[in-house]
């Protein structure tokens, strides 16, 4: 299958960990990646902060371009806020004709426009869950994650507002079964679509370490060896201010921080250093030591129905279940 | 007041769920414009295509049908029975060069005020862009010794 | 003959008159519409009143109206006044014509001039439809004396009693193996706190024990045919695997069944019940039932331990489904609600977090008889908790669950927070968007609670969690919420979450309205007649409803709509006969091809054959007058009272003001 | 609609007008009048913490037609734009919308920043302008050294981590139609009207 691909700043450097990976994982899953020509920065939080047209320009000439680059139609985003940015504008401009025909003319100024919902935007996790599949992906497996106990992360902009919704709003579960189907052990942790704390680092260093401590924290409590992320932002908060928070909090916690692609490609049983695995700040090495080892009985998760001699009464069986 | 263009619209409502939603858009003070006058049937089944033929031929310059949702009919299935009516009619219009907008159905639970009267307006709009359906002996329909309506601002 | 007509505008006080200008209508009308036969047209302020309808009588009287049409509300109204009216000055009911000039026009629209001309249309539109109104009789329907009524909740149960006890025949036809619905679930009710059970229990017996009502428990309304007066209804008896008449309701097999499984009815999935069994001791009727899907005989061909210790041989693995067949004459659905299923808000941790519960789980856990005998514990079964929340209006109010409210939860949520106060003295906290106690005795009892020294947070709960982020939270439930009345997030550490779940529509509500001919709102509750002055009919004459099933109410509110319900039926029943509308089709053999194709266009096979005249008849008795027949006929051979062709198109012409160009008069 | 026949009728009240102007300057249909102040917003907020004002309370304020203190109020700035108020919401406002919003007419009306945040935001839409991609580096660096010049010292570690292992450029680098993304730019700009 083939997709247009638009990587977005930090898959240029900061995550390029997790575009490598990507592009590694999507050759043996027979996926061709298209980059989008020439493409821009999609303005994150910040453009749409000051300039409400000049930041739907910004996404509205991304969009322009890919369909310049190929007609496939299909664009497919690893950044979840890039991915948020361009469904966004597109929605946007389908919504409200007027808007639309001013983006448009903004465009014209650089030559270029879009048709709104010409481009389908999709999440690099959305297309590898529902356009492969399990099935296909547990093919492929060469190496189980077995014996490794990961904490699935997906942050905010997959889960949410849901402008593209292929997952619970407060509870997903495709990154689970994805890493199950890894043979990972997915460890119950509630906050995986909680904030990362975004820029928070930034203007409020307090607030945004608090918000990466109670991530960190509570993986390390839930047992998981490592947190699984399916974004760059994510990974930045979560990897390389790790040390921060601890000195902040004077705490000494150690959970490395992936991308789901950089997992696949292990469960593949590709090279780590094709995976860009060691770019990340809290090292990994001695969590990934761990696959292969035998996996001890169920970790957290919610009880199951107790049997009749126990005292405890039955609970209702939760509606979704990973 | 500048002139706009009026369009009369003919409904032909059932008497259990579209007639009753009627009602009840007025119950709930709901807005809709004055263009539409009804008609009341014991079911849509009972709408015999000539009926509307008729109303555009008398000076309507549209018509909506309206009954009960499919599966909900007071007389079990009829309104499938207008439905295939409908169809039927549509394309014979079509043949005579009648605008499609110029004739719908429009299912209306007797829950379903709010929906009729936002039906009610769009069908108004649609028909009003549509202009005068200038069928001979029509026209005469909307000439009241009144000046024309002014446009309601839908709630 | 030319018709004399007389036209009456009302302006029902300023309701038509604030939009409509009534004198300058029936001026118009007298003027315009004179060479129609319009001999006189007043508008007065109210029609309706006894003054307003005198007016038409005298004019009948004096002018000698031959028909009569009337501009004003909804036919659907006051349709019966005015034919009523002329009916007493000596005219045929159905040469009355009535418009609405209030729901189609003054309600609905801002512009006086534009609903003045539409008013005017719409009159000329009644009076060329009277003119070709023919003396009708309306139909007299036997009412058949018995009732039926669907649901055994308390609702069900006062609608039968009041019924039975007025002498006549009641079947009572309840889904589960007994009757007595939600209220046998809770413990107490509020706001008086006295014991549910104590209170239904006794009625409940009465219903088992009268000689008017036959209970069909353990079954489901299949079919209905017919209509008022005369339904025929077919009922699905499932098969309790116990002889009725031979089992004393000793309960021995129920002791003695080896297996037990969760009840997730009556139990709300908070304990469990053996595969024979009734759903609680006081459960009338007293026999139980077997449940098929998990007995090990059924699976697996061997145990039979119940009828092995029967004293009286009851146990019958033979027995086979029934289907029953009755005529009644009125039917009262009284089919209640559907908790709503709380685990689909995740944030709020049902079926996630162990020590989160629903509102019927805690109804459940805090009874005498349930599962714990009333002691308010943790999900391990043993811990007290120290500090309880209840969340309010969990699924009502918003717009991704039921926009409604659910109008119970506050009431429930206070008498949550007393009987915890009272069992544990654990700290209770009750989180509410707005506290809503409107009916008698209700503010006093939270008030009282406020005394109790419940604690109230006004802010909707934005989620529960177990994850800690500060030390006092570790190990324990953590409800996060804004305190709106001081404007800052609070995150309350407790142990144990109850969560006011809503009420809804039962799940196959829109098919059970489907079957009976009624229609659900938008919310899928049924509709009423009128939402003030009928609140117990249906749009379906013969159809009633009582309880929940219309719409969110308390106890005492479910009992009073049952009685009414009840009394509308017995005065059905005291008539012995009803009115119908004479709206019928009939075929004029003259005409009748033959073509058979209005045949199969009737729903109710009114229309028959007979081959050797080669023409078709239709048989008043069954037609309804859909008038689909009428429409369908090619050679217009067919024709229906009331809804004519002539009647529809003059109609049609009059409100195109055709009427008014002497070329078409 | 409902709004419109209401000003049809009757003159729009101060407080009417500040809401709608919030309402027309967010995309997409927001209803602040349906509002019922129950607290999800406020009680979802990860960053609630820090905010002078609750997204709650923010609204009522907008509702009070209160613009000084809505305008000037940190709370959009301390937005981490997560959307757990706008998917949790009973009345379904998009809450996180109306606060870019807010923060867009705030710069317009040019109130003085309540928090570093609004730099932050400008400082890293600067590198976006002049070269049509973020830089890290740049970004961190020339804001610590404005607002908490210490502050530069506690990353320092981080920083030289991620360039050690190649995750951050020293430079910026810029796509190849900066000229044709300008002119949008401009163009856009110029197009914006704020209500």
């Amino acid at each position: 299958m083939k997709y247009g691909y638009f990587p977005g700043c930090s898959l240029e450097r900061n995550a390029a960990a997790y575009d490598k990976s990507a592009r590694a994982v999507a050759e043996p899953l027979g996926m061709e990646f298209v980059e989008v020509e020439d493409w821009n920065c999609c303005g994150a939080t910040e453009y749409i902060s000051l300039n409400l047209l000049a930041s739907y320009a910004l996404s509205a000439r991304n969009l322009a371009q890919a369909v310049r680059t190929d007609g496939l139609g299909e664009l497919v985003a690893p950044c979840s806020a890039c991915y948020l940015n361009l469904t966004k504008c597109d929605k946007s401009m389908r919504e409200s004709p007027s808007l639309a025909a001013k983006v448009n003319e903004a465009l014209a100024a650089g030559g270029l426009s879009y048709k709104p919902g010409s481009m389908r935007v999709r999440h690099l996790l959305d297309v590898i869950v529902n356009d492969i599949g399990f099935e296909a992906l547990r093919a492929k497996v060469t190496r189980p994650l077995t014996g490794l106990k990961v904490a699935p992360f997906y942050g905010c902009f997959v889960a949410r507002p849901g402008y593209v919704q292929f997952d619970d709003t407060e509870f997903p579960v495709t990154l689970d079964r994805l890493l199950q189907a890894l043979g990972a052990e997915v460890v119950d942790f509630p906050l995986k679509a909680q904030c990362c704390g975004g820029h928070m680092t930034q203007i409020s260093e307090g607030m945004g370490l608090e918000m990466i401590r109670r991530l960190v924290k509570t993986a390390d409590d839930r047992g998981a060896d490592l947190i699984v992320t399916i974004c760059p932002m994510c990974q930045l908060n979560l990897d390389a201010f790790q040390g921060a928070m601890n000195r902040h909090f004077g705490l000494n916690l150690h959970v490395p921080v992936l991308y789901f692609t950089q997992m696949m490609g292990l469960a593949f049983g590709l090279d780590q250093a094709a995976l860009g695995i060691g770019s990340e700040l809290v090292s990994s090495r001695a969590a990934l030591a761990a696959i292969g080892a035998t996996p001890e009985g169920e970790a957290g998760g919610p009880p199951k129905r107790v049997k009749k001699d126990d005292k405890a009464l039955p609970m209702p069986a939760p509606l979704m279940r990973a | 007041m500048t002139e706009v263009f009026e369009p009369v619209i003919i409904g032909f409502t059932c008497n259990w769920c579209s007639y009753r939603a009627a009602d009840l858009a007025g119950i709930g003070r709901m807005k809709y414009p004055p263009n539409i006058r009804l008609i009341r049937l014991m079911c849509s089944g009972r709408l015999d295509p000539t009926f509307v033929l008729k109303a555009l031929a008398s000076g309507a310059d549209g018509v909506m049908i309206s009954g009960c949702h499919p599966g909900e009919c007071h007389y079990l299935e009829q309104n499938y029975k207008a439905m295939r009516r409908y169809h039927l009619l549509k394309r014979m219009l079509t043949q005579m060069g009648v605008e499609p907008g110029r004739v719908k159905l429009v299912w209306a639970s007797a829950a379903e005020g709010a929906r009729l009267a936002s039906e009610i307006t769009k069908m108004v709009e649609e028909v009003r862009a549509l202009g005068p359906l200038n069928w001979p002996t029509a026209g005469a329909a909307a000439a009241l010794p009144e000046k024309p309506a002014a446009l309601e601002v839908p709630a | 003959m030319t018709e004399k007509i007389g036209v009456y505008i009302c302006h029902c006080g300023s309701n038509i008159a604030g939009t409509v200008d009534c004198p300058e209508v029936s001026r118009w009308a007298a003027e315009a519409l004179k060479a129609r036969g319009v001999v006189v047209a007043r508008d007065y302020k109210f029609m309706c009143s006894s003054l307003g309808q005198e007016l038409i009588e005298k004019d009948i009287k004096e002018l000698g109206l031959t028909r009569v049409v009337v501009g004003a509300c909804s036919p659907h109204l006051h349709e019966p006044t005015f034919r009523g009216a002329c009916g007493r000055a000596g005219l045929n009911p159905y040469l009355c014509e009535m418009v609405s000039l209030r729901e189609q026009v003054s309600w609905v629209h801002t512009d006086k001039a534009a609903a003045t001309a539409k008013a005017k249309a719409v009159v000329s539109g009644g009076v060329e439809r009277v003119i070709h109104h023919e003396p009708l009789e309306s139909l007299r329907v036997p009412i058949h004396p018995a009732t039926l009524i669907v649901g055994g909740g308390i609702a069900g149960i006062q609608a039968a009693l009041e019924i039975a006890d007025s002498g006549t025949p009641v079947y009572l036809v309840e889904r589960e193996p007994s009757i007595g619905g939600h209220m046998a679930q809770f413990d107490k009710t509020f706001p008086t706190l006295d014991c549910s059970a104590c209170i239904l229990t006794p009625k409940m017996v009465t219903v088992g024990a009268h000689p008017n009502i036959t209970m069909l428990t353990y079954a489901e309304v299949t079919n209905v045919d017919g209509f008022v007066g005369n339904f025929a209804v077919t009922i699905r008896q499932k098969p309790r695997y116990v002889k009725a008449d031979l089992c004393n309701g000793c309960a021995v097999c129920e002791e003695k069944c080896p297996k037990k499984v969760v009840d997730e009815v009556f139990e709300a999935g908070l304990g469990y019940r053996k595969v024979i069994y009734r759903p609680f001791a006081q459960a009338v009727p007293k026999y139980p039932v077997i449940d098929r899907e998990n007995c090990t005989f059924f699976l697996k061909g061997t145990c039979k331990a119940c009828e092995k210790f029967c004293p009286t041989g009851a146990i019958d693995f033979e027995q086979k489904e029934e289907i029953i067949t009755i005529q009644v004459g009125n039917i009262i659905l009284a089919t209640g609600f559907d908790l709503f299923d709380a685990r689909r808000i995740p944030q709020f941790g049902l079926g996630r977090l162990p020590n989160v519960f629903s509102s019927l789980e805690f109804e459940r856990l805090c009874n005498a008889a349930g599962p714990t005998n009333g002691r308010v514990v943790m999900r391990d079964g043993v811990t007290t908790p120290r500090a309880v929340g209840i969340v309010h209006c969990v699924g009502s109010r918003d717009k991704h669950y039921n926009n409604y409210c659910s109008s119970i939860c506050c009431m429930q949520s206070l008498k949550f927070a007393h009987l915890v106060e009272e069992r544990t003295g654990a700290t209770v906290y009750n989180f509410y968007i707005d506290m809503r106690t409107p009916a008698k005795g209700y503010d006093e009892f939270y008030q009282r609670l406020l005394e109790e020294g419940v604690i109230f947070i006004r802010g909707r709960v934005a989620e529960v969690t177990d994850v800690p982020q500060r030390p006092e939270e570790e190990g324990r439930l953590v409800v996060q919420v804004e305190d709106t009345l001081i404007g800052q997030q609070r995150r309350i550490p407790l142990d144990m979450v109850i969560l006011s779940a809503g009420l809804e529509p039962r799940h196959d509500a829109k098919q059970v309205a489907k079957m009976f001919g009624i229609s659900c709102s938008a919310d899928g509750w049924y509709i009423e007649k009128h939402p003030k002055l009928d609140p117990i009919a249906t749009m379906t004459e013969g159809i009633y409803i009582a309880g929940v099933a219309q719409g969110p109410k308390d106890i005492p509110a479910s009992v009073a709509q049952g009685a009414a319900a009840a009394a509308r039926v017995m005065g059905r029943i005291q008539q012995k006969e009803i009115a119908l509308e004479p709206v019928r089709a009939s075929i004029d053999e003259t005409r009748c091809s033959g073509c058979r194709i209005c045949n199969n266009m009737c729903p109710f096979n009114a229309i028959l054959y007979h081959a050797d005249k080669a023409v078709s008849e239709v048989n008043p008795a069954l037609c309804q007058g859909c008038g689909t027949c009428v429409a369908a006929c090619p050679a217009g051979a067919i024709s229906g009272t009331v809804f004519s062709d002539q009647q529809v198109l003059s109609q049609l012409e009059g409100l195109l003001l055709r009427n008014l160009q002497p070329a078409t008069v | 609609m409902t709004s419109a026949t209401a000003e049809a009728s009757h003159p729009v009240t101060v407080e009417k007008k500040f809401m709608q102007q919030v309402m027309v300057n967010t995309p997409g249909e927001t209803h602040l009048e349906m509002c019922i102040q129950c607290g999800s917003c406020g009680g979802s907020c990860p960053s609630a913490a820090e905010m002078d004002h609750t997204p709650r309370s923010l609204i009522a304020l907008i509702r009070a037609g209160n613009f000084e203190e809505v305008l000037s109020s940190n709370t959009p700035w301390y937005c981490v734009s997560c959307y757990y108020c706008t998917v949790r919401c009973p009345q379904e406002i998009h809450i996180t919308d109306v606060m870019y919003t807010l923060k867009r007419m705030a710069v317009h009306a040019g109130i003085k920043d309540p928090c570093a945040a609004p730099d932050f935001s400008k400082t890293f839409v600067s590198w976006v302008e002049n070269y049509g991609r973020a830089f890290e580096l740049g970004l961190m660096s020339m804001f610590r050294l404005r607002h908490d010049p210490l502050g530069v010292l506690r990353i320092t570690d981080m920083a030289v981590g991620m360039v050690s292992k190649g995750r951050m450029d020293l430079a910026p680098k810029s796509i190849k139609g900066l000229k044709s993304l300008k002119a949008i730019i401009a163009r856009a700009k110029a197009l914006e009207v704020v209500a």
